[in-house]
């Protein structure tokens, strides 16, 4: 039997990697696997850092638009005060881990969406559904033994996440509708649903203002420090477990194959469509256990105008993240920590808090022009972004699934 | 709870609580104020920007500095309270009735630092934590929180004086009033006292009421929303004076009576002035002295004389009224005028029930 | 007659689509003239979507881009305003110079942001819902705070235009004076979607940019073949883009309240999304939804101010307010679903084009 | 044939062209000249680099080095626009049509005939297409959606196009792949006219005989480079492919005895419908049996793709059944395929062959992911999978540096070889193996079609289906001829004369006016080897 060993085609230029190829299989992967852990690391890195910079000089500039005095220490003061009050203290620490909770898991909810080709922007949906189920099914058992109590409520803000993000995954399952769009509309009818129910069929009895029944003994009880809920640990415990559903079940391997290449997966036996439903549907779980979480962990029953960004942070901390459990559970620090201090920025530096949102959006802006990054700091590394997202966008414009 | 006229001042607080500093310090105290807000943001022309603005005035008068925290997500009342508490201020103002429990528990533990509620009466039980159910309101504010001021406005009260004023100078019979939320308390008393104050000068007028929305953001920040609201409310309803409830929205609600030709009435402030944009058919403002309101509760602070419990804001201490009619003085008949001054010296003698026939709590009935 | 309309209003079932008929022809009147003042900043909105979708670069963006303009309008009609523009006037539409500034000026900042856009998408070839994502997510932060800043030193308000008048005798006209007025009876910016709305189907149909673009939008590399310049025609559309969502943010900010709030968008860009969708990717489809959506809404508030009477009556009123509220955003769902007509995009649409250059 | 023989300043000169791919030497100082009133064939295999350097030429690609001289000036050509001004036109070898633009927008664009400053006018399009259609004969609707025609109507509506711009030069890059004999005369006489009128025209083909038979000069490509230019009068097929392949040509290969045994894939009277709902595929009805190669001929687009994905689980059936081994599997998932013991080389593996983000690993165990010894219960077996995966790497000789490496990393011809390894492993009762060649190099041609040989002595069945009718004769011990969803002829592989298939394969075994030719066997749709 002939190879075709000694017979060069098209002349190959030798690429340069090609010197150093045949290694130890194990060898080999262990390097390429810290190689791309850096290279998976570093642009983030860069993007945080350029964001905070560029937010120093809107810091800067809009002293001039008011026409103070510039003081060119305020960024530093700003952004220490939001650090130290983030991580300053054992109470500072908390709060952050509290804040990044449904970070981390709302977050997974976008990542995961991205692993499988889906551009879930409905975790807000989602996490207000999650919200509504457990605030009701929490007033409901308020009075019941604390663990039936807890765990109903908690599994039905799961599945009030779950049913609202399996509508826009059969959605695209079965027609072809784009879940961009599809998600963002629900959204919408999000708000409608919950204030419906709110100050309606929900209401507390005797409430002066639209809320939900208190959860009661369904609360999420605190751990430690003054309001370090159990919640945490569900969050981080959701980082392992889609970890390893994502890179070591077959369920996790499906869902990447349909992300990368639909067809492909389709080939090797897989179903797309029901596993697009099936995301979508986990999503929205991960976002209404997000929701669950806060609603029984911190504000102990659901408001009618709910007001809330964690679906759209999420947006943020699994692109930061590049839709890796450990990427999304370091960004929902990161911004967690952004939230726990923002109080503390605006006290001692007076800016409004909504600095937060303008580092988040430029945060965004250096991942997606990462070639900015690249250059200022240097960095040759191959470009290791989402490849997923290409099948995200592919699909808007194509014909029915 | 969270309306109706205010609990009668109570005698002196018993718990002795050595909340303010001796008078007899050589240095000059610098106050740290700190205010949270109410979902939102500091210049809603709403709530918050009046009590902003009212703890900006009460810091300068007593020799401080005040500081805002803007609230952004429901879930984050309790920590931005505990943001102050931390920084040790000495004085918190939280506005909004939104952040009464949370208020009211940062107060339980935190004797040594004086609070201040805006709209906020809190359901407390005996123990003095707040009741999240609403069912043992039993607890007196007064003796179980002295540190903790829950300031309340009679709205119904200058909604009524409002409705006196739209009655006056109606000539279909018909006005209306369009609020930004339904499940806002304090809109919904501004509205009821509006409809009971116009039925007080004519029971056959029909008063006309709508809510924006519930979404928050259409509510009380949309403007264009407004208009369009307020445009097409006007149309099918036939209304000549149209009375707005609803923030930033609302400015939208004048602009659409301003192109209707017909007479609008402001709300909170004298809009005459803050809003002069639509000045030219502002007849004239529900005002309710917020900024006022916030600024003694710390000077009270600043004096030593501060007591907890809710106080009320209403005719009996100027803390409500109605705004100048400027251009439009002479469309308020002296009869019109004195009806309404005797309707503000009712309140103030409490002969005059700004809540009736109309309930003024719930929109839902 | 009034026997028909009875006999027709009581057959079971059908009886009821005739009494909402009857129903929506007897509000019509009242609630016409807010149809396109309402719809407007949408549409215009959607002319946003149209112009990137149709040459193949998705804008899920349109709210932010409204934001920033709606900003930047205040503002700068403001800061004229301060330094000592005169306001008011006789000029049509009380068109004044601070006015007249601040519609330019949010017209450029459309035209910015959306060259944000094309650089990220075109130049970078990011992903195209991210950069409408950072778009949003960098508007509503960075208007927030500004507005947060330079609203502390009390900025003076601009003023709004004014409606033009449709003189009386011509409302008065039976049946179609309502008509003529509620489509008259507007502001410069709405006024002016008539004439845009018309303008982009005839262009995008009947003109050689037209054709140009739709080619560009489904097949890029065969418009490149033919010599067409794929980048620099994406380029130009996506920014000329910006000036509808600049006009769109002007008309929010300078046609109802003469100053910005913040995220006074309050999701219109996605509902411009919607009708863009919804209006197949056409100016005249897409004007057509907007207005279908606020008519919706009007629907809604006509429903709590003047219920219908009757067995409709009960059921309309019976239908949770927010039913109406979400409409929109469910019809956008079922047509994009395909369950009533399939809506489907430019097929090139969120693929970045690629094409080799010389160094 | 029909050249004149002046010799003129070369209409258009390429000269040491260079055009590196990553990886690729694409272009390799490829020196290339054509005369005014020339038809110039440019031959090579697949990859050798014909369209790379048109692509140069037309702007679209841009060299590395070297110099294009259009009437002896150089020139530099930045964009397809810049081409178009200096008189080039180009036919792509990829339709290069909007499919919801009409057939006259489709032809104006870029060259749009206006009313005014802005606006087109249409009447006038319509009248100069009208004119242009029947100058050269051809016959079609200016109105009618180009996404609703046929392939070979979009094939004149590309060269329309072309005409459209009165290019002195024209490039056409395989433009006979999808036409049937008649249309390529069509197009030929189309072409013999140009020239006399004075244009050069560069010709891509894979076909000697095409290229024989039109052109006047000949140049042959191999891997990039220039292997020599000739004229038909001094060359023939089987020097051309030498020149081609760069050896000299086996036109047999032994393939040994096939001793084939029971039926194991039968498809009776299957009809299947493409994406827009056209039967592509009617009736046809056919058997492979364990132990051979049923080869099916045919031109592109004849619907071997709906019959493969029809056989394989990926397409459904409209109507018909799909028998293997003797149970109904009619509609099956391509698991349930894969299950009953169906293995498949698709025809496009990036789309559906393989993963390319995934590592080599991932790929070669993507239809057995699921199970034993991959997976036990939900969870899968990385070590297993590893090692399994080394051992095919080895066995096939994939060449990668590691097996972890992404599968975008490999070279055309391994990325087959991952793939045929793959589905070549195991216990495969039915092997489908569409356009299993393409794109790839002698050496690797050779492997897989030794591969498939050894299959199918080991009792597998296999269903070969491909464009380039030498490898259906070379392997297969039977051919089905397919011709517009049909198939019209089954016959013996080993006696098979290639211009008879040719022949079944252009007209379906009727002549023009549709009455059955005389070609070999009968046109029968369940044919049994002689
Ligand atoms: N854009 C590209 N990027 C990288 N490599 C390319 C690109 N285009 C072509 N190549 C490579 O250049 C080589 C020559 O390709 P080319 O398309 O010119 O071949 P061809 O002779 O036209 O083949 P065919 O007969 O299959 O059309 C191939 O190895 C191909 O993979
Ligand atoms: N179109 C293309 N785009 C990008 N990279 C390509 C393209 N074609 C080939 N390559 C890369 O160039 C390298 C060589 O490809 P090519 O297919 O020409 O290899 P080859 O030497 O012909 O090998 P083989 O004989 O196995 O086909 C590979 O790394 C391949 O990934
Ligand atoms: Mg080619
Ligand atoms: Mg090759």
């Amino acid at each position: 039997m002939t190879g075709p060993a000694g017979e060069p085609t098209n002349q190959p230029v030798p690429p340069a990697e090609e010197a150093e190829a045949v290694e130890a299989a194990d060898g080999a992967r262990a390097a390429s696997a810290l190689r791309r852990a850096w290279a998976l690391v570093v642009v983030p890195l860069g993007a945080v850092i350029l964001a905070m910079l560029v937010g120093s000089i809107v810091i800067l500039a809009s002293q001039v638009f008011i026409g103070v005095e510039i003081d060119p220490t305020l960024p530093l003061v700003a952004y220490w005060a939001m650090i130290s009050g983030g991580l300053g203290s054992f109470n500072g620490i908390v709060e952050t881990m509290v804040q990044a909770t449904p970070l981390v898991l709302a977050g997974l909810a976008v990542g995961v969406g991205f692993k499988a080709g889906l551009f879930n922007i409905g975790a807000q949906g989602q996490f207000l559904m999650g919200a509504l189920a457990a605030a009701y099914v929490g007033g409901q058992l308020r009075d019941q033994p604390a663990l039936v109590a807890v765990s109903l409520a908690v599994a039905a803000g799961a599945f009030g996440g779950l049913v609202y993000g399996f509508i826009p995954g059969a959605l695209k399952a079965l027609t072809g509708a784009h879940e961009v769009v599809t998600t963002i509309m629900l959204n919408f009818v999000a708000i409608s649903i919950s204030s419906y129910f709110v100050s309606g069929p929900l209401r507390a009895p005797r409430s002066p203002f639209a809320q939900t029944l208190d959860v009661g003994n369904a609360e999420l009880i605190v751990l430690f420090g003054r309001n370090g809920h159990v919640g945490i640990f569900f969050a981080l415990l959701a980082v392992p477990i889609i970890w390893w559903l994502l890179w070591r079940a077959k369920l996790g391997f499906e869902i990447r194959t349909v992300g990368a290449n639909p067809d492909a997966a389709r080939f090797a036996g897989m179903r797309p469509r029901r596993l697009i439903a099936l995301t979508m549907a986990l999503c929205g779980m991960l976002a209404g256990l997000a929701g669950s979480g806060e609603i029984l962990g911190r504000v102990g029953h659901l408001t009618a105008p709910y007001a809330t960004n964690v679906g759209f942070d999420a947006i943020t901390v699994a692109l930061l993240g590049r839709a890796n459990p450990v990427g999304i559970l370091f960004s929902a620090l990161l911004l967690g920590m952004m939230k726990a201090g923002a109080g503390q920025m605006q006290i001692q530096a007076g800016i409004p808090v909504e600095i937060v949102d303008v580092i988040q959006g430029l945060i965004l802006l250096f991942l997606a022009a990462e070639i900015i990054v690249r250059r200022l700091f240097r960095i040759r590394e191959a470009r290791v972004g989402l490849e997923e997202l290409a099948t995200v966008t592919r699909s808007y414009g194509e014909r029915s699934a | 709870t969270g309306g109706g006229t205010p609990a009668p001042a109570t005698p002196a607080p018993v718990t002795p609580a050595p909340v303010t500093p001796a008078p007899a310090t050589p240095e000059p105290k610098v106050w740290k104020i700190g205010v949270v807000t109410d979902v939102g943001t500091l210049d809603d022309k709403n709530f918050n920007q009046f009590s902003w603005e009212g703890a900006q005035k009460g810091a300068a008068a007593i020799g401080g500095e005040a500081t805002a925290i803007v609230t952004v997500a429901s879930a984050d009342y309790d920590k931005n309270v505990q943001s102050f508490v931390d920084q040790k201020f000495d004085i918190i103002v939280t506005i909004g009735f939104a952040l009464a429990d949370a208020t009211a528990k940062a107060a339980k533990l935190n004797p040594t630092v004086q609070f201040i509620g805006v709209d906020q009466a809190p359901c407390l039980t005996g123990a003095g934590d707040p009741d999240p159910t609403f069912t043992d309101c039993s607890g007196d504010m007064a003796t179980l929180l002295p540190n903790f001021q829950g300031l309340v406005f009679a709205e119904q009260e200058p909604g009524y004086l409002a409705g006196i004023a739209a009655a006056s100078i109606t000539t279909k019979k018909v006005i209306g009033a369009i609020g930004g939320a339904a499940f806002i308390p304090p809109v919904v008393r501004y509205i009821k006292g509006y409809i009971n104050g116009a039925h007080s000068v004519d029971p056959t007028i029909q008063v006309k009421v709508a809510y924006v929305s519930d979404d928050l953001g259409k509510a009380f920040n949309d403007p264009a929303g407004g208009k369009a609201f307020a445009t097409q409310f006007i149309q099918q309803n036939g209304v000549d004076v149209l009375f707005q409830v609803a923030g930033k929205t609302g400015n939208g609600v004048l602009a659409a009576a301003c192109d209707a030709n017909i007479y609008g009435v402001g709300v909170d402030v004298d809009q005459h002035e803050s809003t002069p944009e639509t000045a030219k058919c502002t007849v004239t403002s529900a005002e309710k002295k917020l900024s006022i309101a916030v600024e003694q509760a710390i000077m009270r602070v600043g004096d030593g004389s501060a007591k907890g419990g809710i106080i009320g804001n209403d005719a009996k201490n100027d803390g409500i009224g109605l705004s100048k009619y400027y251009e439009f003085e002479s469309m308020f008949s002296s009869d019109a005028q004195a009806k309404i001054q005797a309707a503000f010296d009712g309140f103030k003698a409490g002969t005059t029930d700004p809540c009736a026939p109309a309930n003024c709590t719930d929109p839902f009935e | 007659m009034d026997a028909l309309v009875m006999f027709l209003y009581d057959i079971p079932l059908l009886g009821l689509l005739f009494q909402f008929g009857g129903y929506v022809i007897s509000i019509l009147p009242t609630t016409g003239p807010i149809f396109l003042f309402a719809a407007a900043p949408i549409a215009l909105g959607s002319l946003c979507g149209l112009m990137n979708e149709r040459s193949g670069i998705v804008n899920i963006g349109i709210e932010g881009m409204m934001l920033t303009s709606a900003f930047v309008s205040a503002y700068a009609a403001s800061l004229m305003v301060a330094s000592g523009a005169t306001v008011g006037g006789d000029a049509p539409f009380g068109a004044s110079t601070p006015l007249i500034v601040g519609v330019l000026a949010a017209m450029i900042a459309g035209m910015l942001v959306s060259s944000l856009h094309a650089w990220l998408t075109i130049t970078i070839r990011t992903d195209q819902i991210i950069s409408g994502t950072i778009i949003n997510i960098t508007a509503l932060g960075l208007t927030s705070y500004l507005n947060q800043i330079l609203s502390k030193a009390s900025p003076p308000n601009a003023g709004t235009f004014q409606p033009f008048i449709v003189p009386a005798d011509i409302v008065e006209l039976p049946v179609i004076g309502w008509f003529i007025n509620a489509i008259l009876n507007q502001r410069p910016i709405t006024l002016s979607i008539i004439v845009l709305v018309i303008a982009m189907q005839i262009l995008l149909f009947r003109s050689r940019w037209g054709l140009r673009t739709r080619a560009v939008g489904e097949h890029p590399k065969a418009a490149e073949t033919v010599g067409i310049d794929v980048i620099r025609l994406r380029y130009r559309n996506v920014i000329l883009g910006g000036i509808f969502a600049g006009l769109a943010g002007a008309s929010l900010a300078l046609e109802s309240a003469g100053s910005f709030q913040n995220n006074m968008t309050v999701g219109r860009g996605f509902i411009a999304l919607a009708a863009l969708i919804f209006g197949r990717w056409t100016p005249l489809g897409a004007f057509g939804a907007a207005i279908l959506f606020t008519a919706s809404e009007a629907l809604e508030r006509s429903i709590r101010f003047v219920p219908p009477p009757g067995q409709l009556g009960e059921i309309m009123i019976g239908i949770p307010l927010q039913v109406y509220g979400a409409l929109p955003y469910l019809i956008t769902i079922v047509v994009l679903a395909g369950f009533v007509g399939r809506s489907t995009a430019p097929a090139a649409v969120g693929q970045p084009y690629e094409r080799e250059r010389r160094h | 044939m029909t050249g004149s023989e002046h010799v003129a300043a070369p209409a258009l000169e390429m000269r040491g062209i260079t055009k590196r791919y990553p990886g690729v030497l694409a272009n390799d100082r490829i020196d290339l000249d054509v005369r005014p009133g020339e038809i110039h064939g440019l031959l090579g295999e697949n990859g050798a680099g014909k369209s790379t350097l048109m692509n140069i030429l037309y702007g679209l690609a841009v060299p590395d080095e070297g110099a294009v001289l259009l009437d002896g000036q150089e020139v530099q050509i930045d964009s397809p626009a810049d081409a178009i001004r200096r008189g080039i036109s180009m036919v792509h070898q990829h339709f290069m049509l909007v499919p919801v633009l009409s057939v006259a927008d489709n032809i104006l664009l870029g060259e749009e005939t206006m009313a005014n400053a802005i606006f087109l006018d249409r009447t006038e399009a319509h009248r100069r297409i009208d004119e242009l259609a029947q100058r050269f004969g051809f016959e079609i609707d200016p109105e009618a959606p180009v996404g609703s025609l046929s392939v070979g109507s979009q094939q004149r509506v590309e060269i329309l196009k072309a005409l459209y711009r009165e290019a002195r030069i024209l490039v056409l890059d395989e433009p006979t792949a999808v036409l049937t004999p008649q249309e390529t005369k069509e197009i030929f006489a189309v072409l013999r006219r140009l020239a006399q009128e004075g244009h050069s025209i560069v010709f891509i083909s894979h076909k000697l005989y095409e290229v024989l038979e039109i052109a006047d000069r000949i140049t042959v490509i191999r891997r990039g480079r220039v292997v020599g230019t000739t004229t038909p009068a001094e060359t023939d097929e089987e020097q051309l492919a030498e020149m081609m392949v760069g050896r000299e040509v086996q036109l047999t290969v032994d393939r040994g005895e096939s001793s084939p045994g029971e039926a194991v894939l039968k498809v009776d009277n299957l009809v299947v419908r493409n994406e827009r709902g056209r039967e592509t595929v009617h009736r046809v009805s056919f058997e492979v049996r364990a132990g051979e190669i049923l080869g099916v001929a045919g031109v592109a687009g004849n619907g071997q793709d709906e019959l493969v994905g029809a056989i394989t689980g990926l397409r459904r059936v409209a109507s018909g059944t799909v028998t293997l081994g003797g149970s109904d599997v009619t509609g099956h998932s391509p698991r349930a395929m894969h299950e009953a013991g169906l293995a498949h080389v698709p025809g496009d593996r990036h789309r559906f062959g393989m993963v390319m983000s995934f590592p080599l690993t991932d790929n070669l165990v993507l239809t057995d992911y699921y199970r034993a010894p991959f997976a036990r219960g939900p969870v899968r077996d990385e070590a297993a999978v590893a090692e399994a995966a080394i051992g095919l790497i080895e066995r096939f000789d994939v060449r990668t540096p590691s097996p972890f490496a992404a599968g975008s990393t490999l070279s055309g011809g391994n990325q087959q070889k991952l793939v045929v390894a793959r589905e070549f492993s195991g216990d495969v009762r039915l092997l489908v193996l569409d356009q299993p060649t393409r794109g790839l190099d002698v050496g690797s041609i050779e492997f897989i079609h030794r591969q498939a040989l050894a299959k199918r002595d080991g009792g597998t069945a296999i269903l070969l289906v491909s464009a380039e009718l030498d490898e259906v004769l070379e392997l297969s011990d039977r051919i089905a001829v397919m011709y517009r969803g049909e198939i019209v002829a089954v016959v013996d592989g080993r006696t098979a004369v290639k211009e008879d298939i040719g022949l079944l394969m252009a007209t379906g075994g009727r002549d023009r006016d549709g009455s059955p030719a005389t070609g070999p066997g009968p046109a029968s749709t369940t044919g049994s080897v002689a």
